[in-house]
């Protein structure tokens, strides 16, 4: 992996106005311009990101974030760690499965149990719980029914 | 009926629920087919139906409690599961690993890879409508590891054998001659199965050119493990992160060409060859020693005293079915904050109504039992 | 504890009979010994312990040897349903279902801590902590999963409880025999409702000697 | 020609067939009630107490680390309490849930007084859930001589360590 900072230079080179932060060992990128920052790890021949292994959301006391993990099959160059954050009411980030077509699934599982919505996912329904079920169960703040 | 007036006739589509109970999904896994006649027009898989809470239950456990619940998650290879959470613990809690244990958990990891593979083949026969016959051959196979598991580590299939920073316990007397019999006649039992199966034209009618899955496709949609590779991308995380201690034996990583199910089960049968030539070479070079750290005996001895530093990790294994893995967020308590598992099963679903729409009902039966699917890993 | 012998004949008149080569029986006995022989189970598995079902309908274990080894896809021809797994509430509906699309004499055997009451994933949000909330329950079998003998041997006590059955006092002749199970619901938070009264007292919790 | 591989298949089953009336290996199925396997020794099916001399004094001194450390919270203890009240080193009450427990082992390792321990017994099937399936003290307790008997090679190693404990019962005080 040649080095995180060496990849946001060429990030803020080749989009201007991109604003990506470094925290310990991941970029973190604003969820407006995460699309067009994708396309380009996607595309460009220095990185060819063209795997992503992971979508994960987590669920922070003061907001959601979704961690993608990317890989690079042709340069077999390891773990580029992605955050993208948002709100804890209203979250959305735009949906990467245009570009990757592995979040579909894991974009949807996301929603479902952390409520993410993803704009632009082709199909996003709840994907392991019922469709009547009224909450995001994975929340710190979820109560289960106590039966 | 001539051609033109075929085409005057209003037909419909029929709606197919491949319900959570039926006998070839593999357990609790359902697909809303639209068929036109035979031939598939839509193909939605609904899943959740095991869906446990597995993520959720970790965040209130201790990190060894979580251990035994990893055997459930992919309930056939429960020493990889292990082997994936305790590399994804040791990075985050910086824990190095004895040359012993090393060794051990490379030979229980080649071993679960022999179960999976010959037990997927029995059920892709049973899909097949080979009713039953190869899935003995296959589980009488299987006893015989399953012998050596439970003598070492307690339990046929639940084996909670791992540990962070190396495994619970050495081998009991007589294991190493047990693998060393599996090494000598799991070969003849795969020229057997192969005598069985390979050149069977009816297997070969059935499952070439059926379930095509395209090189791009497949890394675009995340595909991993030996579907990945029978579409001929040559791609093997134990080669490319070369994590452990792989980079120790030569083995060859088996690649398809047409990505069809033919070549999946081609492709499976190579690789358990190539796990039997690990294990021979693992089983003359185990040196000896201990067999956990001592850090790590102190954690297991008291889990709860247990705490990985803040902070998170992203650890993988090549599972048998693909990359299995494990994404943990610690907060310095002796609770993970997040615990998520990527597991390989439920990425490779992503693709299954590509690969199946224009084939007939029968062969989508095929090509999911080819995608090789186990519930507890698919749903968690 | 083995169930008591209902048979009227007693057992030395029995013995005296065969050593003359003559068998007696009552029709009872025949009865129970022919429906307990095939039991036919429901091809039914649903997590790990569906794994260890299958081994023990492979060779090494053999469950063909007590006439159980034909597992018949539909309910329709099935007499017994191993619960074999985790069932989540989503899966419960159709569990449920399928019990009662089963034609009478059915029995029911829970294989694993999941059937019986949730097991390890009980504090799940999404785990059913245990399926006799809505279908009765002949014989619990506990373990992670349990060995492929432990399998057999809650098949053998099953096989002990069709024997003690007397056919004037069985439930499922009798008449007006309304034995369907309702069928629970998808609610916002759980299942609709979240247990069968008639089946379930819920007081019956853990006795644990705390006096 | 278009046949030969389905009948070089039917010629391994032939094979396997013929085969199970002379070799033993073919042999394999296992008469379970009549004829059973024997136990590997590290078999673990669901905890049990130790005791040394008498029931009722076990090695359990009711510390509660295996309830807490128990994945699914199936072991509950209530610790012994004497005439007036004062806490004693040893349950009154040592429930396991067995159909809750997953036979992990966890309690086992984590243990510091030796006194719960795995057992080989695996025919538990039950009519009755809640009255059979909870076990409660007087059901868990077993001798140490049939830890020994099921389990050698640990049993010796804990009776040393234990004899080795019982040799200088206190550190010499005051050198």
């Amino acid at each position: 992996m040649k080095s995180l900072e060496e990849l946001k230079q060429n990030l803020e080179s080749k989009m201007p106005g991109v604003t990506s932060v470094l925290e310990e060992g991941c970029l973190v990128i604003s969820k407006n311009d995460w699309l067009e920052v994708a396309k380009f790890l996607k595309s460009s021949p220095l990185y060819s990101f063209d795997y992503l292994s992971s979508v994960t959301g987590v669920d922070y006391p003061d907001r959601l974030e979704a961690v993608y993990h990317l890989y690079s099959i042709e340069k077999k160059i390891g773990p580029l760690t992605v955050k993208v954050r948002t709100d804890r009411q209203k979250g959305e980030i735009p949906s990467v499965t245009p570009v990757w077509r592995s979040a579909e699934f894991q974009e949807r599982e996301a929603f479902d149990l952390l409520g993410i919505h993803f704009t632009g996912h082709p199909d996003l329904r709840r994907i392991l719980m019922w469709e009547g079920f009224a909450f995001h169960p994975l929340r710190k703040d979820y109560v289960a029914e106590n039966d | 009926m001539t051609e033109e007036n075929l085409s005057t006739l209003a037909t419909q589509t029929l709606e197919v629920s491949l319900g959570p109970q039926h006998p070839s999904t593999h357990g609790v896994f359902r697909m809303n087919a639209t068929l036109d006649g035979e031939t598939i027009v839509k193909l939605k898989p609904v899943m959740g139906y095991l869906h446990r809470n597995h993520e959720k239950l970790a965040e209130d456990m201790t990190y060894l409690g979580s251990m035994p619940y990893t055997d459930r998650l992919d309930y056939i290879c429960s020493m990889t599961n292990n082997f994936a959470y305790a590399l994804a613990v040791e990075k985050l809690a910086g824990l190095e690993v004895p040359e012993r244990a090393e060794y051990i958990r490379i030979i229980m990891a080649e071993l679960t890879r022999l179960v999976n593979h010959t037990l997927l083949i029995g059920f892709l026969l049973n899909d097949l409508g080979a009713f039953f016959t190869p899935v003995l051959y296959a589980f009488r196979e299987r006893e015989k590891i399953l012998d050596l598991f439970e003598s070492v580590s307690g339990s046929r299939m639940m084996c909670n054998y791992f540990r962070f920073g190396g495994v619970k316990i050495d081998f009991s007397p007589g294991f190493l001659e047990g693998v060393k019999s599996i090494i000598q006649n799991y070969p003849k039992f795969l020229d057997e199965f192969e005598k069985l199966l390979s050149e069977n034209e009816i297997l070969m009618a059935r499952c070439q050119n059926v379930g095509v899955l395209s090189k791009e496709l497949a890394i675009s949609a995340g595909i991993s493990g030996p579907m990945l590779r029978a579409s001929g991308v040559p791609y093997d995380i134990r080669k490319v992160d070369g994590y452990s201690i792989y980079n120790r034996f030569n083995f060859r990583v088996p690649i398809g060409e047409v990505g069809d199910v033919y070549d999946r089960y081609y492709v499976r049968i190579l690789e358990m060859r190539e796990s039997i030539k690990i294990l021979a070479q693992a089983v003359k070079e185990i040196p000896e020693g201990p067999f956990i750290s001592p850090k790590g005996a102190a954690g297991a001895k008291a889990p709860r005293t247990f705490k990985p530093p803040k902070g998170q990790v992203y650890g993988r294994i090549e599972a048998p079915k693909g990359e299995l893995g494990f994404y943990l967020v610690s907060d310095g308590s002796p609770k993970p904050y997040r615990y998520h598992v990527r597991p390989p099963s439920f990425i490779n679903l992503t693709i299954l109504e590509d690969m199946c729409i224009g084939n007939k009902i029968a062969d989508a039966i095929v090509t999911l039992g080819s995608v090789d699917i186990v519930l507890g890993e698919v749903d968690r | 504890m083995t169930t008591p012998n209902t048979s009227q004949v007693d057992p030395n008149l029995k013995s005296e009979m065969q050593k003359k080569g003559i068998f007696v029986t009552t029709i009872n006995d025949l009865y129970n010994w022919g429906r307990r022989s095939s039991v036919w189970p429901l091809q039914f598995g649903l997590a790990c312990c569906a794994i260890e079902m299958i081994a023990t309908a492979c060779a090494r274990y053999d469950i063909d040897r007590f006439g159980a080894g034909l597992f018949r896809p539909s309910p329709r021809q099935a007499d017994l349903m191993i619960v074999a797994g985790t069932v989540t509430k989503k899966m419960a509906p159709q569990v449920v279902r399928l019990y009662n699309q089963m034609p009478e004499p059915k029995y029911c055997i829970t294989m694993g801590a999941c059937s019986i009451s949730g097991g390890p994933f009980k504090n799940g949000y999404n785990v059913l902590k245990g399926i006799d909330r809505y279908i009765p329950v002949d014989v619990h079998l506990p373990g992670c999963p349990p060995r492929p003998e432990a399998l057999l041997h809650g098949l053998i006590k099953l096989q002990e409880k069709i024997d003690g059955q007397v056919i004037e006092k069985t439930e499922w002749y009798q008449k007006g025999l309304k034995r369907e199970f309702p069928v629970p619901e998808f609610g916002p938070n759980g299942l609709i409702p979240p247990y069968n009264p008639d089946v379930f007292t819920p007081g019956q919790s853990r006795l644990i000697t705390t006096g | 020609m278009f046949g030969f591989g389905v009948l070089k298949g039917m010629l391994v089953t032939i094979q396997n067939f013929f085969a199970s009336y002379f070799s033993k290996d073919h042999l394999t199925t296992v008469q379970y009630p009549e004829e059973r396997l024997s136990a590997k020794e590290r078999y673990r099916n669901f905890p049990f107490l130790v005791y040394d001399q008498a029931p009722e004094d076990p090695r359990c001194v009711a510390c509660d680390i295996c309830a807490k450390e128990c994945p699914p919270k199936c072991i509950t203890i209530v610790r012994d309490s004497d005439a007036e009240g004062k806490p004693l080193k040893r349950p009154k009450s040592f429930d396991i849930d067995y159909s809750i427990c997953m036979n992990c082992g966890i309690c086992e390792e984590v243990c510091p007084f030796d006194a719960i321990f795995m057992d080989h017994e695996f025919e538990l099937a039950e009519y009755g859930r809640f009255e059979d399936l909870m076990y409660h003290k007087d059901r868990l307790l077993k001798p140490n001589d049939h830890f020994k008997k099921i389990r050698p090679t640990d049993a010796t190693r804990i009776d040393a360590k234990l004899a080795a404990k019982t040799q200088k019962p206190a550190p010499p005080v005051g050198n």
